[in-house]
């Protein structure tokens, strides 16, 4: 018997660390980041990670934090599952002083977070991805999806290949194709596309692909006998970069295959070569590191021997890895709005919601935060946590990636309706009563 | 000295019949059961229950299912990730077409509507055996998880095909979502499992056991004793598909909350529960508890104690933490092919004769 | 017509692609009788040394450094000689001591080996994706496109090129040499393979390194197309419905069951969905989009139906019970 | 029970009744090999019938067509008046056809209790749903049918392996617990495919009791294969003699032992 409750104690021992770690003393601004640094999806995953820690990193070297307030990050491995990342939450959310914003960065996360975070009083930031509903703040209280979301992404898409048929009246008779991967996340366009191609009379129709999309053969079989106009694309991982190397063999223009802003990054293109010249892809941030925040970042961490990753320094300023870095930018930010308004330091998770709902970075903020140009100015409110709602698009020049177009609205006519629809119906399931905004 | 049941002597075959036929044995099973049902509750908070208790009741459901299948009846089965998400997304349907709907019911539903999927899915071991029936469950654990995003009636004709759980109750307890307590929702596992367990328990060391069993052992000569091997492995794929898609219901419902096919149930799910099953011991069902533990706590204490104790980077532990599991289940399957309950078994043999050596 | 063409051609070159990943699980099985899942991680692996020694990465740092790249007649040899010593250590540390095993239980090391290695490469090698450059073409051919109108792409001809030479290598290593004779032999029987003075395990070395080689034709050819990433590995699951066709010991079956199963998935996922239209469409309003994404799943309903009619897979003998 | 012959009585008082299987004209080929041609012979009621003939002579073959194993290509079977040309496995465990194997064929991961209470399976009725419940009727039925094992254990002098994983039991245990669960049958007739092999003279004189006894206090019927001509002998009240799938002799173990046919037979062919 005694073998046994030695290895049974052992084991409660091992298992119950997280919550012996956690009972942590100085109060610190407890940053989770969900990393997916394994599995089919890390080499998006990294780049993303390594622009949210580092920022968050830098403002502890540069600054010594928010206000004087230190900043913990504690990452926590997820593969992109979403199992590990209910487990990663529920290890997290107590970590330091508590998690005061989750950055799931995986749709299916993202849902499982959704109840969860109204619960324990911890706001939800699904940049540009997650619930497209959650852009209702009367319904969705805790969860943020600015600076837009997949529908307004959609139709900025089609908006973009409107101005470039020479109007949206031009679109009629079109065929626009969507390839998606088959998954919620991949799903997300097909509603507003569908109510976009009755508005503006062009063909819709969507080809899915399996995770994880390493053969796709017959899809761009599919696409070169019906010849569609353009191509939009919502993929993640392997699948960009087969989609993009197929597209280039049956030699579809690549000035007209546009991706969702997660199709848009350096290793899509790379493996396609000389051949992806021309890729377009939807954006709401520049890429590159000449920004005064990379400068700072190279200086503070990577020159200094601080970073977390040190063997990341060529690639910083990547696509994804700037979105990281913008993500945490805005959480930071929406740190400094919450101690404003609560007029302390020690926030929580509800305060900092209360921040994130108060956010107004504005381009004069940006040059502050030396990111002038880097993204667009966001100003949340109660009603509307999409914020900005504004996509531009970017194409790969062969050598990097360059915003090529304005920035778009999206046709609210078509999605305001499915936004409502989607979340109302989420409240009456969930007995959500929506909370007045005034 | 203990551990000894000389002196205990059987007065009839019932007696003989018991499962717990050891005095001990029977104190053991009440004392587990006392610390499962009262004292782990006392500890129970949103990390101890969603982190570790849940899914390790649930996956040990889920392993039950796959045991019977696999280690009582023979039938290899890579397909387990397919039925549960037949189980969670007809547990949906069920929770969402009738509202008043009692989990309870709803997890029979749920099983109920695997267990045919899972007679339809056994069909074709009539013809197909061993490896080759194993690579034929694949066709059910892919197939189901595309009908399961490409026909919108499953998930209620949604954007995404995302389902998440409404909030419903179990004989008055709200036993789903978040705001359903931690330690409500571990009971209600731990009960549903509890009951699972003992039909298990009763179902393999009754004739039932003993026919899947026959034709896991020599399905030849089980035919010649007239055990119809079509008949009894299709039992077999019910049975083990109710639990499957039990499991599957609750690891939708209670466990995670919400759901997405591909996600949720891929075809890792299929491989991790055959693992549970392995490592925990095939036929067996403390096995299928052991080895549910195993596989879902190793990852989690590796991670504590390599993140936690050793401050390795997390994906540098990630990593680490892969290579370590595949090492650890080849390590066991060398050292005891048939599982931990063997071992477990092995330990109670010893400690039968303690101190004596012999 | 000529659309249909070339639905079937990018079928069968598919197809073969299909054959490379389950040639290397045909050789393990039919010389150890283990169902080796592993494959489609030693692709990835083998392919991820091969760029790792092409760029100077160094391992666990994951830096390039362009002093230490090698030629890739170096790399390649260098690489081949990595897989041979994987082999000894999976003789060593695993098959050694599973001898006489249940066949779950060995298929249950070989998932578990494929932790080890998916964990072990991350870990030396990083988990980025990383473009191999060996000069293999790219794109479609050129000629037959822009004169015929036909659209086939060059990598899958050097793939279908590639497992030509591979099979004829294999068949006279098997047939010629005295190694594949032992080898043949102990495919046949364990015990007189050992009884004419066979040692089993320099075999088992031999053909672990045989498929080896074969992961890493593999994975430089599914990588081209894709990169070389972890999900690479997954092709693992491509080759399963080809094996249950061709049957698990047969060279020849995996050939062409990769060429079935790589026709018969191009034809569904092509044509599918308007064949369902077609029937169904007078009483149902169907979008033809529904049929997609059906990669995953028809090849294993393909090969199963197949099995129903014929158990014994396609060259496999008709099996007699014995009582 | 259609009795097609008069019964008669044994120098040692048993009754032989009348015929309880005939098989006529079987011939069973594979492929381009022909295991039996056209045999015929009866079992009746209550005796005991050997089946000998030198290896590869069909005589399993002949058993595996008996109980439905093997199919034949022509030739009837007629067990218990019922006339059919051959049979499906678990039908004929039904009607009361039990049998053991050469090579045991037990069911090595299960006890010997469990064993030879896995023959009784054709006997318990309780479905799945009174089993989950196990306390009740299923437990009631368990323990009938507990009893009823225990005899048999007794019978055959096993108790003290009850519990033993039969793959952990010598071979000769291995015999007699798969003798154990065809008798958990209750079968009419009993099929032995070679019940001594393998096992030293102590050994074969008890499953020689063992079948002699069988035979007396059951009233089974049995049908061996034996290689020992001692044993067959002595135990049995006829044989059929089988040579290269023909059937070359039937008759009392006297008249087969003068046949000139099966001495040529067996001539030059070692015994074993």
């Amino acid at each position: 018997m005694k073998l046994r409750n030695w290895i049974v104690a052992a084991a409660a021992a091992v298992v119950a660390m997280p919550l012996a770690v956690s009972s942590a003393s100085a109060y610190e601004l407890t940053v989770p980041s969900m990393d997916y640094r394994t599995g089919p999806y890390a080499p998006n995953g990294i780049p993303f990670a390594n622009g949210w820690t580092d920022y968050w990193t830098m403002l502890n070297e540069r600054d010594g934090g928010i206000n004087g307030v230190k900043i913990k990050v504690v990452p926590c491995e997820t593969a992109y599952n979403t199992k590990q990342g209910v487990e990663c939450y529920e290890k997290t959310k107590k970590a330091g002083s508590g998690a005061l914003v989750y950055q799931p960065l995986s749709t299916g996360i993202t849902y499982q977070l959704i109840p969860k975070a109204s619960v324990d009083n911890i706001p939800i930031h699904s940049m540009g991805y997650g619930r497209t509903s959650a852009a209702n703040g009367k319904i969705f209280k805790w969860v943020f999806n600015f600076p837009a979301t997949y529908w307004s992404q959609a139709s900025a898409l089609v908006k973009y290949i409107g101005e470039k048929e020479g109007g949206m009246d031009k679109l009629k008779g079109k065929k626009i194709f969507l390839v998606y991967h088959n998954s919620a996340y991949g799903k997300e366009p097909i509603r507003t596309l569908q109510e976009l191609a009755k508005k503006h009379g062009f063909t819709y129709q969507g080809l899915a692909v399996d995770h994880p999309g390493q053969e796709q053969k017959a899809t761009w079989l599919k696409i070169r006998r019906d010849k569609p106009d353009w191509i939009l694309m919502w993929g993640w991982g392997v699948m960009n970069q087969v989609a993009i190397k197929e597209a280039a063999s049956i030699r579809f223009p690549m000035d007209r295959f546009i991706g969702v802003w997660w199709s848009g990054s350096e290793n899509d293109v790379k493996p396609a070569g000389a051949a992806a010249k021309g890729y377009l892809s939807g954006a709401f941030h520049q890429p590159g590191s000449n920004f005064p925040v990379h400068k700072d970042i190279i200086k503070y961490l990577y020159d200094a021997g601080k970073a977390p990753h040190p063997d990341f320094k060529d690639r910083v300023g990547e696509v994804l890895y700037n979105r990281g870095l913008v993500a945490a930018m805005w959480g930071s930010e929406a740190a400094r709005k919450a101690m404003e308004i609560h007029k302390t330091k020690e926030l929580t998770g509800a305060m900092m919601r209360d921040g994130y709902e108060a956010l107004d970075v504005d381009e004069a903020r940006l040059k502050e935060l030396g990111a002038e140009g880097l993204t667009i100015p966001v100003k949340i409110t109660c009603e509307n946590h999409e914020g900005p709602r504004k996509v531009a698009v970017q194409q790969w020049d062969g050598k990097q990636w360059k915003i090529v177009s304005d920035f778009y609205d999206p046709d609210m006519d078509v999605i305001q309706p499915l936004i409502d629809e989607d979340s109302q119906k989420f409240a009456k399931e969930n007995n959500i009563t929506p909370r007045d905004c005034k | 000295m203990l551990y000894r049941e000389s002196g205990q002597f059987k007065t009839g075959y019932a007696a003989d019949q018991a499962v717990f036929p050891i005095l001990q044995d029977r104190w053991g099973m009440l004392v587990m059961l006392a610390v499962a049902f009262i004292g782990v509750p006392m500890i129970m908070d949103d990390y101890w229950a969603n982190a570790v208790f849940i899914p390790f009741l649930v996956y040990a459901l889920a392993a039950l299912g796959l045991n019977i299948l696999t280690g009582y009846c023979g039938q290899l089965s890579l397909g387990t990730g397919g039925f549960l998400a037949v189980g969670a997304y007809s547990s949906y349907k069920l929770m969402t077409a009738f509202p008043e709907l009692d989990m309870i019911l709803v997890l029979v539903g749920a099983g109920a509507s695997t267990a045919l999927v899972g007679l339809l899915f056994g069909l074709p071991s009539l013809r197909i055996k061993g490896f080759y029936l194993a690579v034929a469950t694949l066709a059910a654990q892919f197939f189901l998880i595309w009908l399961f995003y490409k026909v919108p009636w499953f998930y209620n004709y949604n954007a995404t095909g995302q389902i998440t759980v409404p909030p419903r109750e179990a004989l008055g307890f709200l036993v789903t979502t978040q705001n359903a307590t931690p330690i409500v929702k571990y009971l209600f596992v731990l009960s549903v499992v509890t009951v699972f367990a003992i039909a298990a328990k009763n179902m393999v060391r009754g004739r039932v056991g003993r026919m899947w069993m026959a034709i896991r052992d020599r399905d030849i000569a089980a035919e010649l004793i007239g055990i119809r091997p079509f008949k009894t492995k299709l039992m077999a794929f019910t049975v083990s598909s109710f639990y499957i898609g039990v499991a599957g219901a609750l690891i939708f419902s209670v466990w995670l909350g919400a759901a997405e096919s591909g996600e949720t149930f891929g075809i890792n799910e299929s491989f991790l529960v055959l693992f549970m099953v392995i490592v925990g011991g095939l036929g067996s069902i403390l096995g299928s508890f052991l080895g549910a533990g195993f596989i879902v706590l190793m990852p989690i204490g590796l991670k504590n104690v390599l993140v936690d104790w050793f401050g390795m980077s997390a994906v540098f532990a990630k990593h680490l933490e892969i290579t370590t599991f595949g090492v650890l289940i080849i390590f066991f399957l060398i050292v005891e092919p048939h599982g931990l309950a063997r071992l477990w078994q092995i330990i109670k043999e010893k400690l039968r004769l303690w101190p004596f050596p012999h | 017509m000529l659309f249909f063409m070339e639905t079937v051609i990018s079928g069968l070159l598919a197809g073969v692609m299909y054959s490379l990943v389950a040639l290397g699980f045909v050789l393990i099985f039919k010389a150890s009788g283990v169902f080796n899942f592993a494959q489609g991680v030693m692709a990835l692996f083998a392919a991820l040394t091969l760029v790792g020694l092409l760029s100077g990465t160094t391992p666990f740092t994951h830096i390039d450094n362009p002093a230490f790249a090698m030629p890739a007649w170096v790399a390649i040899p260098l690489t081949i000689v990595v897989m041979i010593v994987f082999a000894i250590l999976v003789e060593r540390f695993i098959l050694r001591h599973l001898v006489n095993q249940e066949q779950i239980i060995l298929f249950m090391s070989m998932v578990g080996l494929a932790y080890v290695l998916e964990g072990a490469g991350d870990i030396l090698w990083g988990s980025d994706v990383k473009v191999i450059d060996l000069g293999l073409p790219q794109g479609a051919w050129d000629w037959l496109l822009d004169g015929y109108g036909l659209y086939i792409e060059k990598i899958e001809l050097v793939a279908a090129g590639t497992a030509v030479v591979l099979v004829a290598f294999l068949a006279v290593f098997f047939q010629k040499t005295r190694i594949g004779r032992a080898l043949r032999a102990v495919a046949d029987d364990h015990q007189a393979a050992l009884s004419v003075g066979i040692s089993l395990r320099s075999i088992w070395i031999i053909v672990w390194s045989v498929a080896g080689v074969v992961a890493l034709v593999t994975g430089v050819v599914w990588g081209a197309k894709s990169g070389i990433q972890f999900s690479l590995s997954l092709i693992a699951l491509k080759a399963l419905p080809v094996l249950i066709l061709g049957g698990f010991e047969s060279i020849p079956g995996a050939i062409v069951g990769g060429l079935i199963i790589g026709v018969g998935e191009k034809l569904a996922e092509v044509y599918g969905g308007e064949i369902i239209v077609a029937i169904f469409g007078r009483w149902y309003e169907i979008d033809p989009g529904i049929f997609s994404a059906t990669e995953n799943w028809f090849a294993y309903v393909l090969a199963l139906v197949f099995l129903l009619f014929r158990p014994q897979g396609l060259f496999g003998e008709k099996i007699i019970e014995r009582v | 029970m259609n009795v097609m012959t008069k019964s008669t009585v044994t120098e040692d008082g048993r009754t032989i009744g009348g015929v309880l299987m005939a098989v006529d004209n079987i011939t069973l080929r594979f492929g381009g090999v022909t295991a039996i041609r056209g045999a015929s012979f009866d079992i009746r009621e209550g005796e005991i019938r050997a089946i000998i003939g030198p290896n590869g002579a069909g005589k399993t073959s002949m058993l595996n067509v008996i109980n439905g194993f093997y199919h034949p290509q022509e030739g009837t079977i007629t067990f218990k008046g019922e006339q059919r040309h051959d049979m499906r496995p678990h039908i004929a465990a039904t009607q009361g056809i039990a049998r053991t194997f050469q090579n045991v064929a037990l069911f090595k991961g299960m006890s010997t209790l469990d064993n030879i209470m896995s023959g009784r399976a054709l006997r318990m009725k309780r479905n799945i749903f009174w089993q989950i419940l196990y306390n009740g009727p299923a437990r009631k039925e368990e323990l009938e049918h507990r009893k009823y094992v225990e005899t048999i254990i007794d019978f055959l002098e096993i108790p003290h392996i009850r519990r033993t994983p039969v793959g952990k039991l010598p071979y000769g245990l291995q015999k007699r617990v798969e003798l154990g669960r065809a008798l958990a049958m209750e079968p009419d007739l009993l099929l032995l495919d070679e019940p001594m092999a393998g096992m030293n003279v102590e050994e074969k004189e008890d499953m020689s009791r063992f079948i002699i006894d069988i035979n007396e206090e059951f009233g089974t019927t049995i049908a061996l294969i034996e290689h020992d001509m001692g044993v067959v002998m002595d135990l049995s009240d006829r044989v059929v003699v089988l040579d290269h799938g023909d059937l070359i002799a039937d008759g009392t173990p006297d008249q087969v032992q003068r046949n000139q046919g099966v001495i040529d037979a067996y001539l030059g062919v070692a015994h074993d």
